[in-house]
């Protein structure tokens, strides 16, 4: 009954509670409960929803449009649900890698920041209200600027910097948005913003309003070419940050591109007498094949990763253009895939980093011997990640393409399949130097990281290849 | 290598088949079928299928000449196709 | 440090229970104007800033010392979210104080200052613990040129 | 209930096991499971039994029919046989790759719906590749990537088909398909690759020379069969199909004539074998898909008993080029008559199973009038006793004497051939035991006097003129050479234009490339001198360009929605 509220809450008081014990292995065992409960809730949320509809709670006992209202219906307790559930797969596994990586004492601040960026995202996808979303945007993003800080390269400070800049930019355009939305109807309520803008559509400020949260949104999200924070952000923070940033915190961006422009701004009509499906429509191309390219020629793995999410959020971004049912179902369906995918990427090739102290694709030579089922994992995924049949990202694509005939695009499906192909090109890479070269003196005297890393990694295996049969989820 | 060795083996073997005599035999012998069946077929009842095969001996004629037919432009087109071994360096 | 300016000594002392008071007036006077723990912390923690400012960072970390701050803000925190989780036991929706008094009106008083301490205490230990952050390295940064000397 | 299982599964999944046993006991498990699957296949009746819901699309995981039946016995016949073959390995590579192909092409055929084909359809591809991938030779390595691309380009037009059609008709079952849409001419050409059509063939004689001596044996049944399984499917009594297959049975002819390698000239010849099937199934008359049907049974066991027999020369001598062959039939008695046995099968001698097979295509060919075809296949049955019945024993066990004395083949291989030897008998003898289980009823009659003796005249003066020309010297003499097929346009041409392509590319881009690297370099030159060793104001840099972008963006935007609005 109050599991809106308890979504949100439990890590919130995790996190405060981490910070006041300070103690690391206490902090690891809350953050697991807490994220775990959460996932359980956000489960129970998306039952609820699925059996009795949208789901609306009143925080404070005050009516809807004003006060703060907690509103769930299909998509977002979907969105919830991938949060929270890469959120706690994550959780087992952080254990150990951050023991490695980070001192005894920072642990617990780490934890504590991963439950807030958690809350934080959490409270993004549940919250109705339209100034509740910029609080929680902060309170996620600050927590992930903490997080990346606290990664094992100096450079990683840079990166948060930069994210830190671009974030604020970021939240800045949506709240001057919100706030332009705010003084043209005097309501913050998603729902209650969704009845009276209609019939103010076309005034300048609810025009500029838009303007500003498309940017600030395109910013969070890192569509091409505002994706620039991301590489260094993802590839110089935590394995586990990396692994949960890249799971959710783009996807929780692309849930409130859709929640605004789908919900708020009164729905497929408007968008489409918008420029923006043509915008969305080029940069989401521009992004599947500038950033697969640029991925191919990284060294460092988790860069290319990077530079892949980037890719991938134009696969998602491309769908959201076609605004067509297949086209939405192939968006929603490949941020639940991509998720996965790339959470349980960068999960495993912090596995890597754990074993090897290195992310250089060429000091992995001969690594997939060594450390058999983490490689097994990686090609899994990657197999999933240029969308092989059998695998989520088969299915996804699969819908993208659907979408994209249904507008008799002949050419952009060519253009996804090229894409995908490019992908093929940067997880080849990995391949070949993993398993056909010969193993170097370093790599030969690694071996299989300890189960805690390896059962939640394959966990989102797992799932990569069940989703991938069985779609009765995600689509 | 081996081709030397498969050159140098033809003179002295003692196959039954690498002797001349015996490969005019097999010959023979082949005729000697073809004679039996040819007239086999004034023996037994025909029944043709395509109009073409009710003449006398068209099987028999249409395999011979076809084969030789199939023979000769073989070889011409080995003329054209024909390649050194390792032609492919891949 | 501004060892040597008397003045500025002599009146900050003066200040600093000017200060904190206005800071409490704000904490308390939020229930019904503006105000409320998120300025009240701001200038609570001014106020030990302004201390530190002119006695030095350890001086104003002699009066607040870091560990307590680093336990205070977790704990701000949880007194905001306790107090929802307490209403949640109640009975009623999360963050609605009604219950929490005789009467709901009486338990939305209490209900939202519990709630503002709460905030006070993570905000204004919060300000001190970035102005500890900053300013300890510039004294410290001080201290090691001086030893250079 | 275990009846439901598919047979194609439990190979596929008996396969997983297979590493977890040694010796003996992975020798009777291997046997065990294509009996397994039969008794499962013998026990199931017709109708769909296996569904499951996935895409949105209802999946029939295993639909059996009369069709499908018939080729799912000879596929488990065909792994059984290849497995007695293989037993005398020690690795398990191919034991493993040829389970889960045979388990992926049987489960093909039991595909009711275009997605499991397609799934099962890659499979095939995949797993495959690892039977010439054995030989561990660089030829193939090289010849089984060309396989693979060729495989899974197959697949992937499959896919673009299905697509198509799904998105045409909201119809996935696979029934007639036709050639009328845009979807159906991409599935036809899907299964063209496969069925190795004109133009379309060369991977098969690229690649099945190239695998291992088992690997060919397993490689000949599966393939090309299913994709004869999926044409007679889909495009029964599609008239472009009568051409397509009559090129088919004539032009592999001059190929195998010419060729050297014995293992390349039953290729071509499996290729012209497949023409008459392709005929047959264009024809679609009950009695031409009966034939078509019954060609392909006799014909995956006759070819593969003519594999074994080579796979036994080359397992014994490491060549089956012909110019190093002759005289085995002095050491290797066995092998010299089941390769005739196979040999007499393929070129329809009475009392042979091709002699079955194939007269029932040839008369279904004759019965619906189409004299051209007829003619031109019967050409092709003359000759087939010329390059694969004549040529392939004559050279590899006598011709002329190479000296070479190899052992007899192991037992093993012996007993996979002579149980072949016995089926291809067996059939030609009692052709109602094959014709119960054909698809639709039969009566015809393939034993009559009339036809027996055409049949003999064609075969005995077609041998007469094959042994007078090589008597005359005017029978291709069997040299060490390549012959170019078709697989010149991407071995050589498309070769030949890559390379010219990517020196231009290179050139230009190391020429772009060097520039650009020129005028980067020069700016963080400038940059470094104006901001300091530390290059603080260089890291910052970078940021400051993102707002800016970020400015760009929200200007565009801006303006964009505003212009709507005028």
């Amino acid at each position: 009954m109050h599991l809106p509220a308890l979504q949100v809450v439990i890590p919130l008081i995790a996190a405060a509670l981490c910070a006041l014990f300070r103690h690391y292995f206490l902090a690891w065992f809350i953050t697991i409960l807490a994220s775990w409960l959460s996932f359980a809730i956000a489960i129970l949320l998306l039952l609820q929803v699925m059996s009795r509809g949208v789901i609306s709670y009143e925080l404070g006992g005050w009516v809807a449009p004003i006060g703060i209202e907690y509103r769930i219906d299909l998509l977002n307790a979907f969105v919830l649900l991938i949060v929270s559930g890469v959120g706690a797969v994550i959780v087992p596994y952080a254990q150990k890698s951050i023991s490695q990586s980070i001192e005894k004492s920072q642990q617990s601040w780490f934890y504590s920041m991963y439950l807030m960026a958690l809350t934080g995202l959490l409270g993004v996808s549940i919250t109705g209200d339209a100034f509740n979303i910029f609080v929680f945007l902060e309170i996620s993003s600050l927590a992930s600027y903490v997080m990346i800080a606290m990664g094992p390269d100096r450079r990683g400070l840079t990166a948060a910097y930069q994210y830190l800049i671009m974030g604020t930019v970021g939240a800045t355009f949506i709240v001057i948005g919100i706030g332009l939305l705010w003084a043209m109807t005097g309501t913050l309520n998603l729902y209650d913003l969704a009845q009276k803008i209609p019939l103010i559509e076309n005034s300048r400020p609810v025009l500029a309003a838009l303007a500003f949260l498309t940017v600030g949104i395109s910013l969070k999200l890192a569509l091409f070419p505002l994706h620039l924070w991301l590489p260094n952000a993802y590839a110089y923070s935590p394995g586990v940050a990396s692994a949960f940033l890249a799971g959710t915190a783009t996807k929780v961006a692309i849930y409130l591109l859709l929640r605004f422009f789908f919900t708020v701004f009164g729905g497929v009509e408007f968008f489409q007498s918008t420029p923006l499906p043509e915008i969305l429509f080029v940069l989401s191309l521009l992004a599947m094949f500038a950033a697969s390219i640029v991925a191919v020629f990284q060294s460092n793995i988790k860069r290319m990763l990077a530079y892949s999410s980037v890719a991938q959020i134009g696969f998602i971004t491309l769908g959201i253009s076609y605004a067509t049912e297949i086209g939405l179902t192939g968006a929603i369906a490949h941020m639940f895939n991509h998720a996965i995918m790339k959470a349980g990427l960068f999960l495993l090739i912090g596995a890597v980093m754990f074993r090897l102290g290195s992310v250089k694709i060429e000091d992995m030579a001969g690594i997939g011997r060594k450390m058999p089922f983490t490689m097994a994992g990686f090609v899994i995924l990657g197999l999933s990640l240029l969308g092989a049949p059998g695998t989520v990202g088969f299915i996804s694509k699969w819908y993208l393409a659907l979408a994209a005939l249904q507008e008799g695009q002949w050419w952009a499906v060519a253009l996804i399949v090229a894409a995908s192909l490019v992908t093929m090109l940067y997880i080849g890479r990995v391949v070949e130097v993993a398993y056909f070269r010969e193993p170097t003196v370093k790599v030969d005297q690694l071996r299989e990281v300890p189960s805690s890393m390896l059962l939640p990694s394959f966990l989102l295996v797992g799932a990569a290849v069940y989703f991938g049969l069985d779609t009765s989820l995600s689509v | 290598m081996s081709d030397n060795f498969t050159e140098d083996k033809i003179s002295n073997s003692t196959g039954w088949l690498a002797k001349k005599i015996n490969s005019s035999k097999i010959i023979w012998l082949l005729s000697l079928i073809c004679v039996f069946l040819f007239v086999a077929e004034f023996f037994v009842h025909r029944h043709a299928e395509m109009g073409v095969d009710e003449y006398i001996g068209f099987y028999g004629a249409y395999g011979l000449i076809g084969s030789i037919f199939l023979v000769f432009l073989s070889h011409q087109i080995r003329k054209l196709l024909k390649r050194p071994e390792d032609f492919y360096d891949d | 440090m501004m060892r040597d300016t008397i003045i500025l000594r002599v009146v900050v002392k003066l200040l600093l229970p000017v200060i904190l008071i206005f800071a409490l007036y704000v904490q308390f006077h939020g229930d019904y104007g503006p105000g409320g723990g998120f300025q009240a912390g701001v200038a609570a923690a001014a106020a030990v800033i302004l201390y530190g400012l002119v006695f030095g960072v350890s001086a104003a970390r002699k009066v607040v010392p870091q560990g307590i701050l680093l336990a205070l803000i977790p704990l701000g925190v949880l007194i905001f979210a306790g107090t929802g989780i307490l209403s949640l036991l109640l009975g009623a929706n999360y963050l609605d104080y009604s219950p929490l008094g005789s009467y709901p009106k009486a338990g939305q008083h209490l209900g939202i200052l519990i709630v503002e301490v709460g905030v006070f205490v993570t905000v204004s230990s919060t300000m001190l613990a970035i102005f500890y952050a900053f300013g300890g390295r510039a004294e410290d940064a001080l201290v090691s040129e001086e030893e250079n000397e | 209930m275990m009846i439901d299982i598919p047979p194609g599964l439990i190979l596929i999944l008996g396969a997983l096991i297979v590493p977890f046993l040694k010796g003996y006991l992975r020798g009777v498990f291997l046997l065990a499971l294509p009996i397994l699957s039969s008794f499962i296949l013998y026990n199931l009746p017709d109708g769909s039994h296996f569904a499951i819901t996935a895409f949105g699309q209802h999946l029939e995981l295993l639909r059996v029919d009369p069709l499908s039946r018939i080729f799912g016995y000879v596929f488990l016949i065909a792994i059984f046989l290849g497995i007695i073959y293989s037993l005398h390995l020690r690795t398990i590579e191919e034991h493993l790759s040829g389970l889960i192909y045979s388990g992926a092409a049987i489960g093909a055929v039991f595909a009711g719906d275009l997605i499991s084909l397609f799934v099962y359809w890659e499979l095939t591809a995949i797993s495959s590749v690892f039977l010439i991938l054995a030989r561990r030779t660089p030829e193939a390595l090289a010849a089984s990537m060309r396989y693979l691309i060729i495989q899974v380009g197959s697949g992937v037009l499959l896919l673009a088909g299905l697509i198509i059609r799904w998105n045409e008709t909201g119809n996935i079952t696979f029934d007639h398909i036709g050639l009328e849409s845009v979807g159906g001419v991409l599935i036809f050409l899907a299964f063209g690759i496969k069925a190795a059509f004109p133009l379309l063939h060369n991977w098969l004689q690229d690649s099945y020379p190239q695998a291992t001596p088992t690997g060919t044996v397993i490689l000949s049944a599966f393939t090309t069969k299913l994709a004869i399984y999926a044409l007679a499917r889909g495009y029964a009594g599609t008239e472009e199909l009568i051409w397509i297959g009559t090129i088919m049975a004539i032009f592999p002819i001059f190929f195998a004539i010419i060729e050297n390698d014995l293992r390349r000239v039953l290729a071509y010849s499996l290729n012209n074998q497949l023409g008459f099937m392709v005929v047959g199934i264009g024809i679609g008359t009950e009695l031409a898909l009966n034939g078509t049907a019954a060609h392909a049974f006799s014909h995956i066991i006759y070819k593969a008993l003519l594999f074994m027999s080579m796979g036994a020369i080359l397992h014994r001598t490491g060549t089956v080029l012909a110019s190093e062959l002759g005289g085995l039939y002095k050491t290797m008695p066995f092998t010299s008559i089941f390769c005739i046995i196979g040999a007499a099968s393929i070129s329809a001698f009475p009392l042979f199973c091709g002699f079955i097979s194939k007269s029932m295509i040839l008369s279904a060919v004759a019965y619906e009038g189409h004299y051209w075809v007829w003619i031109l296949l019967l050409l092709a049955s003359a000759g087939v006793i010329h390059y694969s019945a004549i040529k392939v024993p004559y050279f590899a066990f006598f011709a002329n004497d190479s000296g070479k004395r190899p052992k007899e083949a192991p037992l093993n291989m012996l007993i996979a051939m002579a149980l072949a030897s016995i089926l291809c008998v067996g059939i030609g003898v009692w052709p109602s035991s094959l014709f119960y289980i054909l698809p639709f009823e039969v009566n015809y009659i393939p034993y009559t006097e009339s036809h027996i003796l055409s049949q003999l005249q064609l075969l005995f003066f077609s041998a007469l003129s094959f042994a007078v020309l090589i008597k005359l010297g005017f029978y291709p003499v069997q040299s060490k050479s390549t012959i170019i097929d078709t697989d010149w346009i991407y071995r050589r041409l498309a070769k030949a234009v890559v390379v010219l392509i990517t020196n231009v590319a290179l050139t230009l881009h190391s020429n772009l490339f060097e520039v650009t690297i020129l005028r980067a370099r020069r700016l963080v030159d400038q940059l470094y001198k104006h901001h300091g060793p530390q290059g603080i104001l260089a890291r910052t840099w970078p940021t400051g360009s993102m707002v800016l972008w970020v400015a760009i963006f929200l200007g565009i935007y801006l303006l964009l929605y505003f212009i709507k609005n005028i």
